[in-house]
C-alpha cells in the first residue's frame, strides 16, 4: 500500500457533442493496489477506462503513468509503456489456436522480425498456465466456454507485463464458480505488484476485491473511499437504490386467483459461450405487476428479448396458452406482448406523433384517436412535444415516449426495460407517477425489470430477483425490504 | 519452416510443386498457356486476399494495382525499350506508390466507402490511359517489344516459380509474426492497438506487400501476352474475376485465394464449347459457390487444424 | 446561351440519374443493401420494353409497362434468390453479410448482363419516345420526350416522397431505416416491409431502365456503368439520404455537363469521380448523409 | 426472320450447347474414327454477342461450306473451329492458343476488334500461325508488321485501316456532298480512342484537300451517353455536315441526335450503322444517317456480292455486317493460298497470300508489301477495295457512293438543312 503511485490521472473531461462523459475526473492507483470504477450504464466509467488506455483523446486532464505524461498518446504507446487492457467484449482470432491468441499479445511491433523470438513459444505457455489454460493450448477459441475466453483476454493483457491493467466488467457472463476464479487472478496481479483498475457497475462484485472504489453517476465523480464507505455513501444508495424502500399498498388481492398471463418454464439463453440465463421459471397473472429486479448484466433484457422472440432460447414461453416459440418478434408484439425496451429504440429522426402514430398503425381509427387522447393525458409533456424530432427530446422525454409508444399499441402485457435508466430522480418521480396511474386506471398487466429497486418496488405485487442468470428469489415487496435490501447492491 | 506450414501442407506443396513443374512434359502448349495465365491470376488473388482476409480491406480496384505495375513495365518498354527486370522493378515501384495512395483513404474510411474509392481508382486509371493514348495506346492497348520467352514451357516455369514464391512468402507472411497481427487489427483495431500494435504502420505494410506482388505479377503477365491493354489488365471484370477467384477459394486462406482463381480460369476455358454462354455459366457456379459454400471450395482444409 | 443550354440539358440527365438512383438509396437506407445487380435490373427492363415494344402489337406504351414489370421480377429474384439466402444463412459470420452480398449481386448483375447479351446482343438499343417533336425552351431546342422525362422522374420521385412521408407504409418504411428493431418490437413484420421496399425499388429501376432507353440508349455493355453511376451518386449524397441521392445526381449531371460544353468531352466524367474521391474522403457520410 | 423468332431461337440453341458442353466434358478422349483425309481447320474467333462478331463466325461457316462444295483444299475439307471472345483481349489469346496447340488449326480469322486484334498479333508471332482479322481498324496491326516484317510476318489485316477509311469518306464527301450539296464545312467529331487518333489525322489532312474547310475537331469520351452539349457545341460553329468517327457509341449520339432535330446532317465512320439491325435499335431515328462501310445488300461491287448477301440473309434470317462480307473473301483467300502452296505449312501459306490476287465480295484483294506503309493490309484504291457509303433511309441501306455501284440518290429528312 505505501508503494508509490504508478497511473495518476487529473482533470478528465471527454465531451461527445452536447453530452459531457467524465466531467473533472481524477484518480490514483499505486503498485500493488486495486481501485474499483463502478457506476451504472451511461455514468462514464467506461469512457474513463477508454481515455486511460489512449482509445479515446481526453478533452482535457493528464494522466500519468510512473510519471510520465501519456494523455494524447495514441493507445498502443500507452500499451507499449506499460498499460493492459481486459476488453468486456473482445474478437479472438478464431482460427488461431490459444497458445498462438496469447503469442500474438508477446509479438513486437516490427515489420521486420517475421518469427517470433525463440522464448517467445515458453513464455506464453507460461501465461497460459498461470491463467488456467494449461489443458487448452491447441484449442480454437470457438470451441472454448465462456470463461476461459476471459481467461485468454486476460492472458492477453498480462502478456506484456503491464504495469497497469484495466479491466472492463471483470465478472460478467461468469458463473459463481469461475467469479471466485477469477478474483483470485485478479488478487494475483496486485500481488505482483501491478496497478488494477476494475470498471464494473456493480458494487457488490469488485467489493471483496478493491481496495478502494470511486464511484460514477452521469459522468460525475459521486463518492470515493473504501468499499464500504461508498456503500454507505448517500448518493451512491440513491443512484442505485433510489433512495429509501418504501412499499406501498397492495391494490387488490384477486390477482392470485387469477390465471397466469405469461409463464416461463425452463428458459435458458446462450450467448456463444456465456450463458446469460440459467433455467428460468416465471409467471406473471392476468392484471399483476411484477417486478423483476437485479443489477446490469443480471439477464433481464436477455430475459425479456427471449420473451419479444428477439434472442433464441431453449425452454418454454407461453402466453395466454399459446406457446411463443416459433412466432416471429412482430407477431409475438401484435398477439398483446408488447416489450419497451431498454435503449428506448425511438425513431429519432421521426417527431413525437410520428413515433406514436407508428405505434398505433394496427389500431381502428376510432380506437387510435381515443387511445392517443388518453397517452396525451397520462404524459402530457408528449401532446406539448408532438411535432418535435424524438431525437431531440431530453431523455426523461423519450422514455415516456416510449411508454407511451408501447402503450399506443393496447398491449395486454407491457414489458418494461428499466425505465430509469440514465435519469435524473425528478424525472423518476414523474414516471413513478405515471406508472402508478397506468396501474389505477387500466386492467394491463406489467413486468418491469429494473436495477433501481425504489423504483421497482412500489408498483409491484410480486417481485422476482435475478443475479447471474438465476431467479434467486420471489416475494412480496415488502418481504424483499426485509429479507434482501441490504444486501442486494 | 515446418512450424509456419505444419507437416501435411509442406508435403503438399512439394507434391504440388514437384507435379506442376513435370506438366510441361505431358501438356499441350494450349494448357501450358492457360495454366500460366491461370497462375498469374493466383497471384492477384493471393495480394487480394492478404488485404481483405488479413488486414480487412475490402479492395474492388486490384486492377489498379496491376495496371499500375503492367502499365508502367509496359510504357517503359515500349517507349524506352528498357530491360524487362528494369521495367518489371519500375512496375512493381509504381504499384507500390498506387498501394501506400490506396491505404490513405483506406486508413480513415470503412466498408462500402473504401470500396467505392477503389472503384473509382480504377475508373480513372482507366480514363487516364484513354486520354493519354498518345502514350499508352488507348482503349486498344500496346504491344510490348520484349517477352518473356516465346517457348510456352519456359514460360510456364516462369509462372509457375513465381506463383510458387509469392505463395510461400504471402503464405509465410500470412502465418508470420505480421500475419497475426494484421489479422488482429483486421478483427477488431482497437484492441490490436490496446496490446501494443501500431495498426497504421501494419497496415501500410500490408498495402505496400499486396500491390507489389501485384503489380510484379501485373509486369509479368503482359510479358507473357505480348500486349498491354485495358481489357487484359484494369476492366474492372478482370478485378471482380480476381475477387470471385479468391472468395470461390476460401478467403483468409492466401493459397486457397491461389487455387480458386487458377480454378476459375481453367473452368472458363473448360466450358469455352459453350461458347458465348461459359461466362454466365462461370458466374453462376461462383453465386452457388458462394451461397451454398461460403467458406469456399478449399476453405476447411485450409484452416489451420486443432492439434490436441 | 451556353448556360442556359447547360441549365436545360442538365436538367432532363441529372433528374434521370436521380430516378435511377433513388431506388438504389431506399433499399440501401431500408434493409442495408448495396445492390450491385443494380444496372443489370434497368437493363432488363430496358431490353424487355424495347422488345415488346417495338415486335408485339402492344406497342410503346405496352412496352413500358412490360419493361417496367420485367424489372419488378429482375429485383425480385435478386432478392429471393440472392440477397434473402445470403441475409438467412447461418454459415456466413454477420460482420461478413456485407461482403457476400455486394459479392453475389455483382455475380448475379454479371449473369443477368451475359444472359441478356445472349439473347439480346450487345447492340445498344433505344425505345421509340413516348412522344415525338421539340419545343423551345428558353430558346433551347429541347426534345419533348426529354421534358416528358423530366417530368415523369419529377412526378414518380415526388410520389415518392408523398409515399413515404404521407402514408402508413411509407412510415414504416421510414422507420425501418432508422432503427429496424424498434418497428419489430411494434409488431411490423420486417420481411414484409424488406418486400415492399424491393418492390418500389423494381418499379423504380424498371421505369428509370425503360426511360433511360427512350432518351439515352441502353446496351448490355451499360450494365456496370450504370450501377457504378447511381453507386457513386449514393455515396456523394449519403448512403441512405433520398434527398442527399437527388442532390448528388444533380450535381453529378450538371458537372457532366459543365465539363462537356466548357471543358472538353473527353473528360466528362472525371471531375465527378474526382469530386466523388474528394467527398468520400473529406466527409464520407456524403453531401447530405447523417451519423 | 422475326426478332422473337430469333430470340427464342437463341434460347434453345442456348440450352442445346449446354447440353454439348456436358457431353464434351464427359467424353474425355478426343477420339473418334478419322476420315480418310483430315480436314483442314481454320480458327475463327467472334464475339457472338456483337452484331459485328456474330457475323464473322456465320460468315467463316458459309465460306468454309462453299469451298468444300467446290472440292475443298488439296482434295482435303475445310473445317472451321467457332470460339467466342466475349470481346476481350485475354480471352482471345487463350481462344488462339486453343485453336493453335489443341486444335491444330492452320490459320485463324479473328475479331473485329482492335485491341483484340492487337493482343493476338504477338501470338501469331510467336507462334507462327497465319492470322488475319477481318474487322478491326487500328493502323498498328500492319504497322508492326511493317516494322517487324521477320516477326510479325503472319498478321494480315483484312479490313481497310482507319486511314483509309478516313480516305474513302473524303472521296465520298468529294464526290457527292461537294458536287450535289455544295457543303464547304464540316466539324469532325468522334470517339476519344485509339482508333479514331490516324483517322482523325487522315480526317483533317484529306477533308481540306476535297474542298471543306474543317471549322472544328471534337473528341468525346467514349463512355459519354448524353450528346446533347456536343451537338449544341457543333450547331453553333454552323457547319454544312458533321464527319463522324464512331464505333464504341452509335445508336445513342443517333437517336439523340434525331431526337433533338440538329438540323446538320452526320456522314462518316458509324460501325453501329451499320449492321442490318441499326434501324429497329434507333427505332428509326437512323433516318439521314451517313456511313461507310464494307458492303451493303443488293449492291453488286462485284459478281459475287449479291449472291452471298442472298444466301447469308436465307441461312440466317439477316444480312452480314461489314466484316461478314471480308471474312467470306478472307476464308477463300486462305484457302486459296493454301491451293497455291500445296500445303499448310505457315510460312509457305504467308508467302502464297502476299501474292494474293482475289475477287470477293468487296472488290479484288491484294494486300501491301513488305515496303509499303501498311505491309499486310488489304489495298484500298478503285479495282481493289473501297469500301462503300450508304444511307439509311425509310429502313433501308441506300448506297450511294462509289458512283457507279449506286442504287440511289441521298436524301436528307426535311429537318436537316443542306446548304443547297
Amino acid at each position: 500500500m505505501s508503494e508509490r503511485v504508478r497511473l495518476e490521472a487529473r482533470g478528465l473531461v471527454k465531451r461527445f457533442g452536447g453530452l459531457v462523459a467524465a466531467n473533472d475526473i481524477g484518480f490514483d492507483i499505486r503498485a500493488g493496489e486495486i481501485l474499483g470504477l463502478i457506476g451504472p450504464n451511461g455514468s462514464g466509467k467506461s469512457t474513463v477506462m477508454k481515455l486511460v488506455m489512449g482509445i479515446e483523446r481526453p478533452d482535457a486532464g493528464s494522466v500519468k503513468l510512473d510519471g510520465v505524461e501519456t494523455a494524447g498518446w495514441p493507445s498502443y504507446r500507452i500499451a507499449r509503456a506499460g498499460v493492459g487492457i481486459v476488453f468486456q467484449h473482445s474478437r479472438p482470432l478464431h482460427r488461431q489456436t490459444v497458445l498462438e491468441n496469447i503469442k500474438l499479445a508477446l509479438l513486437p511491433d516490427s515489420l521486420l522480425r517475421l518469427a517470433a523470438a525463440p522464448g517467445v513459444d515458453e513464455r506464453a505457455r507460461e501465461i497460459a498456465h498461470a491463467v488456467g489454460l494449461g489443458d487448452v493450448l491447441h484449442r480454437h477459441p470457438s470451441t472454448l466456454p465462456f470463461a476461459d475466453l476471459r481467461r485468454m483476454e486476460m492472458g492477453k493483457a498480462i502478456a506484456r507485463d503491464p504495469k497497469v491493467v484495466l479491466i472492463d466488467e471483470p465478472f460478467a457472463g461468469l458463473t459463481a464458480g469461475e467469479v471466485g476464479a477469477f478474483s483470485e487472478l485478479i488478487r494475483g496481479l496486485r500481488d505482483q505488484g501491478r496497478a488494477v483498475l476494475l470498471v464494473d457497475h456493480n458494487v457488490k462484485s469488485v467489493a471483496a476485491l478493491a481496495d478502494r472504489v470511486l464511484a460514477m453517476y452521469l459522468g460525475q465523480r459521486v463518492a470515493e473511499g473504501t468499499v464500504d464507505e461508498v456503500m454507505r455513501d448517500e448518493t451512491v444508495r440513491r443512484v442505485y437504490l433510489g433512495g429509501t424502500i418504501e412499499v406501498v399498498e397492495r391494490r387488490g388481492a384477486n390477482a392470485e386467483v387469477k390465471p397466469p398471463l405469461l409463464r416461463l418454464e425452463g428458459l435458458s439463453v446462450f450467448y456463444g459461450k456465456a450463458q446469460a440465463l440459467d433455467r428460468v421459471d416465471l409467471d406473471v397473472r392476468e392484471g399483476e405487476f411484477v417486478s423483476i429486479v437485479g443489477l446490469n448484466g443480471a439477464g433481464k433484457t436477455t430475459l425479456f428479448n427471449a420473451v419479444s422472440g428477439l434472442v433464441p432460447y431453449s425452454g418454454e414461453v407461453r402466453f395466454a396458452d399459446r406457446v411463443l416459440s416459433g412466432m416471429t418478434p412482430g407477431a409475438i408484439a401484435r398477439s398483446g406482448v408488447v416489450q419497451c425496451p431498454e435503449s428506448r429504440e425511438l425513431f429519432g429522426e421521426l417527431t413525437v406523433r410520428e413515433n406514436l402514430d407508428l405505434g398505433g398503425q394496427h389500431l381502428a381509427a376510432g380506437a387510435r384517436t381515443d387511445q392517443l387522447a388518453w397517452l396525451f393525458e397520462l404524459f402530457p409533456i408528449l401532446e406539448a412535444r408532438q411535432s418535435q424530432v424524438a431525437r431531440t427530446l431530453s431523455g426523461g422525454e423519450q422514455q415516456m415516449l416510449a411508454i407511451a409508444r408501447a402503450l399506443m399499441m393496447q398491449p395486454k402485457l407491457l414489458v418494461l426495460d428499466e425505465p430509469t435508466l440514465g435519469l435524473a430522480p425528478v424525472i423518476l418521480e414523474q414516471l413513478s407517477k405515471a406508472l402508478e396511474r397506468l396501474r389505477e386506471s387500466t386492467p394491463i398487466t406489467v413486468l418491469l425489470g429494473e436495477q433501481n429497486v425504489t423504483f421497482a418496488l412500489p408498483h409491484a405485487d410480486r417481485v422476482y430477483l435475478l443475479e447471474h442468470a438465476r431467479i434467486v428469489w420471489e416475494g412480496e415487496p415488502a418481504q424483499f425490504a426485509a429479507e434482501m435490501g441490504a444486501g442486494y447492491l | 519452416m515446418t512450424t509456419v506450414f505444419g507437416p501435411r501442407l509442406l508435403l503438399f506443396i512439394a507434391v504440388f510443386v514437384l507435379v506442376a513443374s513435370v506438366l510441361p512434359l505431358w501438356l499441350s502448349a494450349y494448357v501450358l498457356g492457360v495454366l500460366t495465365t491461370a497462375y498469374y491470376f493466383g497471384v492477384f488473388s493471393m495480394a487480394w486476399d492478404l488485404l481483405f482476409g488479413f488486414a480487412g480491406e475490402v479492395n474492388f480496384g486490384p486492377t489498379f494495382l496491376i495496371g499500375l505495375g503492367a502499365y508502367t513495365a509496359a510504357l517503359l518498354d515500349n517507349q524506352f525499350h528498357l530491360p524487362i527486370p528494369v521495367t518489371v522493378l519500375a512496375g512493381a515501384l509504381a504499384a507500390l506508390v498506387g498501394g501506400l495512395l490506396l491505404a490513405v483513404p483506406a486508413l480513415r474510411l470503412r466498408g462500402p466507402y473504401f470500396g467505392l474509392v477503389t472503384l473509382v481508382a480504377v475508373l480513372l486509371l482507366q480514363n487516364a490511359i484513354v486520354i493519354f493514348a498518345a502514350f499508352t495506346g488507348g482503349e486498344i492497348g500496346m504491344t510490348v517489344p520484349d517477352v518473356l520467352s516465346i517457348d510456352p514451357k519456359v514460360n510456364y516455369w516462369y509462372a509457375l516459380a513465381f506463383l510458387v514464391i509469392c505463395a510461400i512468402l504471402l503464405f509465410g507472411l500470412s502465418r508470420s509474426a505480421i500475419g497475426l497481427i494484421l489479422q488482429a487489427s483486421g478483427q477488431d483495431a482497437i484492441e490490436a492497438q490496446a496490446l501494443g500494435f501500431n495498426v497504421t504502420k501494419h497496415k501500410l505494410a500490408a498495402f505496400s506487400v499486396s500491390a507489389l506482388f501485384s503489380g510484379v505479377a501485373g509486369a509479368m503477365l503482359i510479358f507473357y501476352m505480348g500486349a498491354a491493354s485495358v481489357g487484359t489488365v484494369i476492366d474492372i471484370g478482370i478485378g471482380v474475376q480476381i475477387i470471385i477467384g479468391a472468395v470461390l477459394g476460401g478467403r483468409r486462406t492466401i493459397l486457397g485465394a491461389a487455387i480458386g482463381a487458377i480454378f476459375l480460369v481453367v473452368v472458363t476455358e473448360v466450358l469455352r464449347p459453350l461458347g458465348q454462354l461459359n461466362t454466365f455459366v462461370v458466374a453462376a457456379v461462383a453465386l452457388a459457390v458462394i451461397l451454398f459454400f461460403p467458406d469456399g471450395l478449399l476453405g476447411h482444409v485450409l484452416r489451420p487444424r486443432e492439434s490436441e | 446561351m451556353t448556360s442556359l443550354q447547360i441549365l436545360v440539358d442538365g436538367f432532363a440527365i441529372s433528374s434521370l440519374y436521380a430516378l435511377a438512383a433513388v431506388g438504389f438509396t431506399l433499399i440501401f437506407g431500408v434493409s442495408g443493401v448495396l445492390n450491385l445487380a443494380h444496372g443489370g435490373i434497368m437493363l432488363v427492363a430496358a431490353l424487355i420494353g424495347w422488345w415488346v415494344a417495338g415486335e408485339t402489337p402492344l406497342g410503346v406504351y405496352g412496352g413500358t409497362v412490360a419493361g417496367i414489370v420485367a424489372g419488378l421480377l429482375a429485383a425480385y429474384i435478386t432478392y429471393f434468390l440472392v440477397v434473402r439466402p445470403i441475409q438467412r444463412s447461418s454459415a456466413i459470420a454477420h460482420e461478413e453479410k456485407e461482403i457476400f452480398v455486394l459479392t453475389g449481386t455483382l455475380l448475379w448483375g454479371i449473369m443477368i448482363q451475359t444472359g441478356m447479351a445472349y439473347i439480346f446482343s450487345d447492340n445498344p438499343v433505344t425505345m421509340r419516345p413516348l412522344i415525338g417533336g421539340v419545343v423551345n425552351v428558353f430558346g433551347v431546342r429541347t426534345p419533348r420526350n426529354e421534358i416528358m422525362i423530366a417530368v415523369l422522374c419529377w412526378v414518380v420521385i415526388g410520389l415518392l416522397w408523398l409515399l413515404i412521408n404521407r402514408t402508413r407504409v411509407g412510415k414504416q418504411m421510414l422507420a425501418a431505416s432508422i432503427n429496424p428493431r424498434g418497428l419489430t418490437l411494434l409488431g411490423f413484420e420486417l420481411s414484409k416491409i424488406y418486400l415492399r421496399v424491393w418492390t418500389i425499388y423494381g418499379v423504380l429501376a424498371g421505369g428509370a431502365g425503360v426511360l433511360l432507353a427512350s432518351f439515352l440508349g441502353v446496351g448490355t455493355a451499360n450494365a456496370g456503368q450504370l450501377t457504378a453511376s447511381a453507386f457513386s451518386i449514393v455515396v456523394l449524397g449519403g448512403l441512405g439520404s433520398v434527398s442527399g441521392s437527388l442532390v448528388a445526381a444533380y450535381v453529378v449531371g450538371y458537372l457532366e455537363t459543365v465539363t462537356a460544353y466548357l471543358i472538353s468531352p473527353t473528360l466528362r466524367p472525371i471531375p465527378a469521380l474526382l469530386l466523388l474521391v474528394l467527398v468520400v474522403y473529406v466527409r464520407p457520410q456524403g453531401l447530405l448523409g447523417r451519423r | 426472320m422475326t426478332n422473337s423468332k430469333h430470340v427464342s431461337a437463341r434460347l434453345a440453341r442456348g440450352m442445346l450447347s449446354a447440353g454439348a458442353a456436358l457431353a464434351l466434358t464427359l467424353s474425355l478422349t478426343p477420339g473418334g474414327a478419322a476420315p480418310a483425309a483430315e480436314p483442314i481447320k481454320i480458327g475463327v474467333i467472334g464475339e457472338e454477342s456483337a452484331v459485328a462478331g456474330a457475323s464473322i463466325t456465320k460468315a467463316a461457316q458459309m465460306a468454309a461450306d462453299d469451298v468444300n462444295a467446290h472440292g475443298g483444299v488439296n482434295g482435303r475439307n475445310v473445317e472451321v473451329v467457332i470460339y467466342d471472345d466475349h470481346s476481350s483481349a485475354a480471352d482471345a489469346v487463350r481462344a488462339f492458343q486453343r485453336a493453335v496447340s489443341e486444335d491444330k488449326v492452320s490459320a485463324v480469322v479473328a475479331s473485329y476488334i482492335s485491341e483484340v486484334a492487337l493482343a493476338i498479333e504477338p501470338w501469331s508471332a510467336r507462334l507462327h500461325m497465319p492470322f488475319i482479322t477481318p474487322g478491326a481498324a487500328s493502323t498498328d496491326i500492319s504497322k508492326q508488321v511493317h516494322d517487324d516484317y521477320a516477326r510479325n510476318k503472319y498478321t494480315f489485316h483484312g479490313w481497310l485501316t482507319s486511314a483509309f477509311i478516313a480516305q474513302s469518306i473524303c472521296d465520298f464527301q468529294h464526290d457527292t456532298l461537294v458536287k450535289d450539296f455544295h457543303v464547304k464545312s464540316t466539324v469532325v467529331m468522334s470517339e476519344d480512342a485509339a482508333w479514331t487518333k490516324p483517322l482523325d489525322e487522315r480526317f483533317l489532312d484529306c477533308l481540306p484537300k476535297a474542298g471543306i474547310k474543317v471549322l472544328d475537331h471534337i473528341r468525346f469520351n467514349p463512355d459519354t451517353t448524353d450528346f446533347t452539349p456536343i451537338f449544341n457545341k457543333i450547331e453553333g460553329e454552323h457547319p454544312d455536315i458533321i464527319t463522324t468517327g464512331i464505333s464504341h457509341v452509335g445508336v445513342q449520339p443517333t437517336v439523340q441526335w434525331h431526337d433533338q432535330r440538329v438540323p446538320i446532317g452526320m456522314a462518316g465512320q458509324s460501325s453501329q450503322a451499320t449492321t442490318s439491325t441499326f434501324w429497329k435499335d434507333t427505332n428509326g431515328a437512323a433516318e439521314g444517317v451517313i456511313t461507310a462501310s464494307a458492303a451493303a445488300p443488293g449492291v453488286a461491287l462485284t459478281p459475287n456480292t449479291i449472291a452471298f448477301t442472298q444466301a447469308y440473309e436465307k441461312r440466317f434470317g439477316a444480312s452480314p455486317a461489314y466484316d461478314g462480307y471480308t471474312t467470306y473473301d478472307e476464308i477463300h483467300v486462305i484457302a486459296d493460298a493454301m491451293k497455291a502452296a500445296g500445303s499448310t505449312d505457315p510460312d509457305k501459306i504467308v508467302d502464297a497470300m502476299e501474292k494474293t490476287h482475289y475477287t470477293g465480295t468487296v472488290g479484288t484483294i491484294e494486300f501491301y508489301g513488305k515496303n509499303d506503309l501498311y505491309t499486310h493490309a488489304i489495298k484500298y484504291g478503285p479495282g481493289f477495295v473501297t469500301g462503300l457509303v450508304f444511307q439509311w433511309q425509310s429502313g433501308k441501306q441506300v448506297t450511294v457512293w462509289p458512283r457507279d455501284k449506286a442504287n440511289g440518290k441521298i436524301a436528307f429528312p426535311a429537318s436537316i438543312k443542306m446548304p443547297k
